[in-house]
């Protein structure tokens, strides 16, 4: 067994196997340290996987040995690549980005627990997206939830507390719903390998548990996703977390959750339901609209910083969702690469909040008055940050909305709905970031307020990393589109 | 990135000049020299373009490949090489007109001004030099965005509330309508490739048509065709030599150019006349030079007044576009440097005059030639060319417009041009009487003479351009002939 | 006769669900819940899920009792009267019902062997177990080794519960894990009680051994790492229950739990890793001994080891996190 | 017999529905997470409803018993995982509503968050 | 003859769980919850043999031990919310 044949392993192993040490050293720094390094590696480990998925196909890893419908089997695609790709570098950047800020808002004693949670959470969601076992993944949905209800509940404020138990009673319903889910195909099937699944599936002769299986893990996941209108436990969840944290679980957390999502209406139920597509997009379709409509609109209407973009990050889905529901090639590749692209631009949005976390206390808008002569650089990461997520060409934003609308063009009529709504809501994103601009660089300082410098280095570099990162993936998108279309391909077996 | 170097470094040069720029923002005149260099270089650069174009040559760049059959590429054309070499002339004309301006009115934030000035022109050429109509429209936000600033350079309440005007009709417009009119090109199409001739032959008609051109001429916000023109006025808020370079020249004329691209390489000229749900854009080009104009004759704010005069002039081009004939479609190109010749004139002599005695008002103007004549000579030079009288630049382009309109026999055109030339004659020579042949009727608050030295310079040079583009108009001719001559 | 147990333990746990639910004495709805788990386990047990059943009532009525206990103590007994929505919740709930009860027409009645449950992939363990691994109690094996990484994931989850809940009730002192009581709070327990005191102190050897059997065994009989952690854990809460917190911490302190719940944690981890090292997959035990069985076996008694010492500490980290909190 | 060979499924369903209203109708936070409880215990009773197999014993082989029917292995397994998963959640759910009472005084979602407007 | 024994046990557990539900004191139920858990421990054993499993009497053994457990923690519970309102009054009277 050379090593390279024992990464798929290793992506998962290596955060666990820190967190335990990481968990009761004595020293915050060391700790930092120390799951800072064990996240890069995974990233390490995620670009090299990427690389030999590219080369050679999807990975299968058999846990223990165990050929596939017994033991659990790892399966790595290009779907999941990207994802992988997502999750480890949202980890890293954000520890790298969030030292100062942590150190700010995390009691110096707890940080070990703390570090020691996050590398839980990047264990957890790294887990469900490279396994192919329909148990596992709930497994590692736990682990990942309940790292990251921890994580949510560092935040200062005491209303972190509140956001985080509603988050844990919608995120656990969610993932009872799945298992629930889970259960019926199993009784149905007597497998839990999803390949196994769709293959027996066929088989079956009376479809309604299936039928209602697809229902509750649909639901299920969306709950996890914060899909419209099951997303109520998200703005309050990602306005008081510590912002570091915020960068991580917004880049990639939902994201994780509509990967299953996919993974399991396309490759499970797709090809043995009838008109599952239909359904699918019938369901989906008006809840991706009204989900790019409404987060659009109250995120207009939002004073609280971040929670305004919390909403955005609601619309942002529905955008994920909007081109899943068209079930075609170039929908799916749409909505993949934008599960990518809003990572980078969301990513960018809350890395300029922790900069300017670390340097005020209080994140309304109107708190931002003038800043923008204080804190150049972190302003300037913000508005690319925002054209970015507006889509203005030449950022990575507007790649995926580009393929987003050429898919709703295939669509006919309803693509002409489609159209229109993504317009609007593009021009009521100019609104929202707009405004904070505007106050930002062309309010007054309050003449009492204390003054205000730049943020520090450590925190500028990554963001104007990751904003570099959104004007090149604008320009030169290769990597992302083509393992989104691969993954859609794929995705899209029966149907093609 | 591969391709004609000047052409990227056309693009790419103003941008380094922002770096510089903001680099030595703590030492102005190491500031301005880097402005006046970057503008230096980037018009010999520009320039030496013109003799390859001139002589048939399509120079060919491209800097990304973000979408398989979508390149960031630029291809050098008569009607762009004409706008470049304009815009980067008229920097180095209106930086030194900036320096006394703003100097002289102690603005704050100017290395800002600056910073965002060399982006705007990096855009501008963007713009000038686009190969395919996504590569347009990138440099078209970019221009957008980064006059946001210059407009909104007071950052007072009064002057915020404009500029937000300014940019949420631009960026409403170019997004809500332009975007998915390119989308939709590209969906019937396959290409968004500037082609001579057009693209659209064969892949939309009949009223699917006239809609896209609908979604084209107002989606391109820049043009001001009624009733997307508000930000016009709005964007008068800005200092005056960002009116001047800006809205003068680079933003509106950006829009102009657009359109007049689109209907040259996208829609095609041919394909479009021959198209009858596509007429009404004649109508709605003309709607707007006339309403533009009546509007300005009730205008008592001197700036407002070039505001709404520029509203009605960017009109001619589209309304020249609109005719849809070889001669008209010169016309339109020379439109775009006469008209940017006499306007920037214009908006210099205004910011001339509220530099040296805070005047804005038309009807403060009394007298004024006694006190500046150099400002007002070339006011009246500039006047003289918005109506048309020769020996101005104005003369010419209304020469070819009109060709071009009997060549169609399009009364329409024919009429409005008629009309609206006595209409900016009844606007523009009150003002030019006034200004030399009445006596002050407000004290001013000093005694004042000419406004700085800089500033005078850069407005005698403009009108001079304006009377000399009279005479020597042939090369431009060449060069725009080109568009309506079939390809070697 | 399993038909008729079974309806008679499934009505009764109705009513306990419905009066839980209806109660506003927090107090009498957790002891309930205490009654629900212990039907529960029964029905399990009826239904030949020994495993399950053991753990239900280790978790459910043991630990899960005293952590609703502990979080009780710290706020409040009662539910206050209003507040509640009816209508809406009722709606969903109804329409939801339908929903599954629309499933359920199809599916195959309890103990139908044809079921396609029974078909496939379950009785590959049952044929196959004897042969590759060689362990009576097919539920270890499968747990232990087919998915393996299923258990190690579990650890890991009962470790982030443990991480967190410690990050939210912990001292938040630097190298100190639980808050200190007052003293007037922690000398209590029930040792002024002299019958529970003298009998549950005599228990106490016996629940840790039964424990360790129950670890032990877990390859024979009902049992493995998680039962007997829960066990041992609810063993030493029984002692910190008579002697107060102070003592019990004496008796296991801090620094004990944490060799507990990283070596445990580790151990498993470290197992794995091993297996790859010596040239199998992740958790391939085969190749940790010349023979595969034995191997399989090695592996399984280390892991079954590793998630007993993990649980046994997080369990109890957890316990003293609650039961520590000093309430002002 | 059909019938009564699917009540687990209804009793599944029930306490479904019941853990299910406590956790979206109760106020008070514990009462919620009682709720949740009940809710995954009534999964754990669809999974275990599956393993039986009439005549069937529990999956520990007996040596010497050769024909022996046992029931299924898997759920049970799976329940065990989930088992343990439900009472880490419900830990740190307690130990969720245990710091709300020290941050607000009360375990009341309505007056948490009416305490919260007001802020 | 495990048959009867056991229906007996299951009417049994019906009549603890009737107290448990009705209280009315609290020492009712938490008596009621014992009874429950010592006759949940009788069933097992009994089912057991029912099945041919005797083995499995360690689960009986099993839930003994916890219930005694259980019963214990709530008793501790109550005496030690007991003492912490006597301390609260203590500490009220001693600020008046």
């Amino acid at each position: 067994m050379t090593l390279t044949a024992q990464l798929p392993a290793l992506q998962v192993v290596l955060p666990m196997l820190t967190a335990p040490l990481v968990a009761f050293l004595r020293l915050p720094q060391l700790s930092w340290l120390a799951t800072t390094v064990a996240s890069a590696t995974a990233f390490g480990i995620a670009v090299l996987l990427t690389q030999a998925v590219l080369g050679t196909g999807t990975l299968d890893y058999a846990m223990g040995g165990w050929p596939a419908p017994y033991g659990i089997a790892l399966a790595i695609d290009e779907f999941g690549a990207l994802l992988l790709l997502i999750v480890t570098g949202a980890s890293t950047i954000a520890l790298l980005a969030g030292k100062a800020s942590l150190d700010q808002q995390i009691e110096s004693a707890r940080q070990p627990l703390f570090y020691a949670g996050w590398l839980l959470a990047l264990a957890g969601l790294s887990g469900i997206v490279m396994t192919g076992d329909a148990f596992n993944i709930f497994v590692f949905m736990e682990i990942s939830s309940l790292a990251a209800y921890m994580l949510v509940a560092g935040g200062p404020d005491r209303r972190a507390l509140t956001a985080v138990f509603k988050y844990l009673i919608m995120g656990t319903v969610g993932a009872t719903f799945y298992l629930i889910g889970i259960g019926l195909v199993y009784m149905m099937t007597g497998t839990l390998n999803l390949a196994d699944m769709e293959a027996r599936i066929a088989e079956v002769a009376d479809l309604k548990p299936i039928l209602v299986a697809a229902g509750f893990i649909t639901i299920g996941l969306a709950l996890k996703a914060a899909v419209f209108p099951l997303h109520a436990w998200l703005p309050n969840a990602y306005t008081f977390a510590p912002h570091a944290v915020t960068v991580f679980l917004a880049a990639c957390s939902t994201k994780v959750s509509l990967y299953v999502l996919l993974r399991f209406d396309f490759f499970v139920f797709q090809g043995n339901l009838e008109r599952h597509d239909v359904q699918f997009a019938g369901f989906l379709l008006p809840l991706a609209l009204l989900a790019i409509l409404v987060g659009s609109l109250a995120a207009v209407f939002e004073r609280n910083l971040k929670r305004l973009l919390a909403y955005s990050s609601i619309a942002q889905i529905g955008y994920i969702l909007l081109g899943a529901s068209c079930v075609s090639l170039l929908g799916l590749t749409a909505g993949i690469v934008h599960m990518f692209n809003h990572a980078l631009a969301k990513g960018a949005l809350f890395l300029a909040v922790a900069c300017i976390g670390v340097r005020l206390s209080r994140l309304w808008v109107d708190d931002l008055a003038g800043l923008a002569r204080q804190m150049p650089w972190t302003l300037a990461a913000f508005v690319a940050g925002g054209l970015s997520l507006i889509g203005i060409p030449g950022t990575a934003g507007f790649i995926s909305k580009w393929y987003l609308i050429s898919a709703a063009l295939e669509q006919g009529l309803t693509g002409v709905l489609t159209i229109v709504v993504i317009v609007v809501s593009s021009l009521l994103a100019v609104v929202y970031i707009w405004r904070i601009v505007e106050v930002a660089y062309f309010g007054s300082r309050d003449a009492q307020s204390p003054p205000v410098s730049e943020a520090p280095l450590s925190l500028l570099l990554p963001t104007w990393f990751i904003v570099i990162a959104n004007v090149y993936f604008g320009l030169v998108p290769a990597l992302p589109v083509d393992l989104a279309s691969a993954a859609a391909r794929s995705l899209l077996g029966h149907l093609l | 990135m591969t391709g004609n170097w000047q052409i990227l470094a056309a693009v790419l040069l103003p941008l380094l000049g922002a770096i510089g720029i903001a680099a030595t923002g703590t030492r102005p005149n190491l500031r301005e020299t880097v402005t006046l260099a970057t503008a230096g270089a980037l018009t010999l650069i520009v320039w030496s373009l013109l003799p390859a174009v001139l002589a048939g040559g399509r120079p060919t760049a491209e800097l990304f490949r973000p979408l398989a059959d979508l390149p960031i590429a630029f291809e050098v054309e008569p009607l762009g090489m004409l706008f470049a070499a304009l815009a980067s002339l008229l920097w180095i004309v209106n930086s030194v007109y900036s320096i006394g301006y703003m100097r002289g009115n102690q603005e704050k934030h100017q290395t800002r001004f600056y910073v965002c000035f060399a982006i705007a022109l990096s855009a501008a050429m963007g713009i000038a030099f686009a190969g395919n109509l996504l590569t347009l429209f990138l440099f078209y936000e970019v221009l957008t965005l980064s006059t946001y600033p210059l407009v909104a350079h007071k950052g007072d309440a009064a002057t915020v509330r404009q500029a937000r005007v300014y940019i949420g009709i631009l960026l409403a417009t170019s997004i809500g309508l332009l975007l998915p009119a390119i989308l939709w090109i590209y969906n019937a199409t396959g290409t968004l490739q500037f082609t001579s001739g057009g693209i659209l032959a064969g892949h939309i008609d009949g009223p699917a048509l006239g809609l896209l051109l609908f979604l084209c001429v107002f989606g391109v916000g820049k043009a001001a065709v009624m009733p997307v023109h508000r930000w016009l006025p709005a964007a008068m808020v800005a200092p005056t030599p960002v009116s001047a370079l800006l809205h003068a020249v680079a933003v509106v004329k950006a829009g102009v150019f657009t359109i007049t691209k689109l209907i040259i390489y996208v829609f095609g000229i041919d394909y479009l006349f021959a198209e009858p749900s596509a007429g009404w854009l004649i109508y709605a080009a003309a709607f707007t030079v006339l309403a533009a104009s009546i509007v300005a004759l009730r205008q008592t704010n001197l700036k407002r007044l070039l505001a709404y005069s520029t509203i009605g002039q960017l009109s001619y081009v589209v309304l020249a576009a609109a005719i849809l004939k070889p001669l008209a479609e010169v016309g339109a190109a020379v439109h775009i440097v006469a008209h940017a010749f006499g306007k920037i004139t214009l908006f210099f002599a205004a910011g001339a005059i509220y530099t040296a005695c805070k005047k804005t008002e038309i009807d403060q103007l009394r007298g004024i030639g006694r006190r500046m004549p150099w400002t007002m000579a070339a006011f009246t030079i500039g006047a003289l060319s918005m109506v048309g009288v020769p020996p101005t630049a104005g003369f010419v382009s209304k020469w070819f417009i009109l060709a071009g309109a009997f060549q169609s026999d399009n009364f329409v055109a024919i009429f409005t041009i008629i009309l609206s030339t006595a209409l900016n004659a009844a606007y523009f020579l009150p003002i030019v009487f006034r200004a030399w042949f009445r006596e002050e009727n407000v004290a001013p608050p000093s005694n004042h003479g000419e406004a700085p030295w800089p500033a005078v310079l850069a407005l005698t040079i403009t009108a001079f351009l304006t009377l000399a583009f009279f005479v020597g108009n042939q090369p431009v001719l060449d060069l725009e002939l080109q568009l309506v001559r079939p390809q070697p | 006769m399993t038909i008729l147990l079974a309806v008679f333990l499934l009505t009764m746990l109705v009513i306990t669900a419905v009066a839980i639910v209806r109660t506003r004495d927090l107090f009498a709805a957790v002891m309930l819940l205490g009654i629900f788990s212990l039907l529960m386990a029964a029905n399990f047990f009826v239904l030949d899920a020994a495993d399950v059943a053991l753990t239900e009532a280790a978790v459910g009525a043991g630990i899960s009792t005293v952590l609703f206990l502990g979080a009780l103590a710290l706020t409040a007994a009662r539910e206050r009267e209003s507040g509640d929505s009816r209508w809406l919740p009722l709606v969903v709930v109804v329409i939801m019902a339908a929903t599954v009860v629309y499933a359920t027409f199809d599916k195959p009645a309890l103990g139908d062997p044809n079921a396609p449950v029974h078909q496939h992939v379950a009785p590959w363990y049952l044929s196959e177990t004897p042969r590759l691994i060689d362990i009576p109690n097919v539920v270890t094996a499968v747990l232990g080794s087919y998915r393996g990484y299923d258990t190690l994931g579990e650890v890991f989850v009962v470790f982030t519960a443990g991480i967190a809940v410690l990050f939210l009730l912990g001292s938040g002192r630097p190298g100190e894990l639980f808050s200190r009581p007052p003293d007037e709070l922690s000398t209590g327990g029930l040792k002024h009680h002299l019958i529970p005191r003298v009998v549950g102190k005599l228990l106490i050897p016996f629940i840790i051994l039964f424990g360790l059997y129950v670890q032990f065994h877990g390859e024979y009989g009902p049992g493995g790492g998680f039962q007997a952690g829960a066990i041992i854990a609810a063993g030493v809460i029984l002692y910190a229950l008579l002697e107060g917190e102070t003592r019990a911490l004496a008796a296991l302190p801090e620094s004990a739990l944490k060799v507990m719940v990283i070596g445990g944690a580790l151990l498993y981890t470290l197992v794995g890793v091993v297996c790859m090292l010596m040239g199998g997959n992740f958790l391939d035990y085969s190749v940790l001994s010349t023979n595969s069985v034995a191997g399989q076996q090695l592996g399984i008694i280390l892991i079954e080891a590793g998630v007993g010492l993990a649980v046994t500490g997080v369990l109890l980290s957890i316990f003293h996190a609650f039961a520590a909190r000093a309430t002002a | 017999m059909q019938l009564l060979g699917l009540y687990n499924y209804w009793v599944f369903v029930v306490l479904l529905m019941i853990g299910f209203y406590a956790v979206i109708a109760k106020s008070n936070l514990i009462k919620k997470l009682i709720g949740l409880s009940i809710f995954q215990a009534a999964v754990f009773l669809l999974y275990i409803s599956m393993d039986k197999v009439e005549g069937g014993t529990a999956p520990i082989i007996q040596a010497g018993v050769p024909d022996q029917i046992y029931s299924n292995p898997l759920p049970q397994v799976l329940i065990l995982t989930a088992i343990v998963v439900g009472i880490s959640t419900m830990a740190l759910g307690l130990a969720i509503v245990v710091r709300i009472k020290e941050a607000y005084g009360t375990i009341e979602e309505h007056e948490a968050a009416a305490m919260d407007s007001e802020a | 003859m495990f048959i009867t024994v056991s229906i007996a046990i299951l009417v049994t557990m019906a009549l603890a769980i009737i107290r448990a539900l009705r209280g009315p004191s609290i020492y009712d139920r938490i008596l009621a919850v014992n009874m429950f858990g010592t006759k949940t421990v009788l069933l097992v054993s009994v089912v057991a043999f029912l099945f041919g499993r005797p083995d499995f009497l360690d689960l009986a053994l099993a839930y003994a031990l916890i219930n005694f457990i259980g019963v214990l923690a709530v008793l501790e519970f109550f005496q030690s919310r007991s003492l912490r309102r006597e301390l609260g009054a203590a500490q009220q009277r001693d600020s008046l």
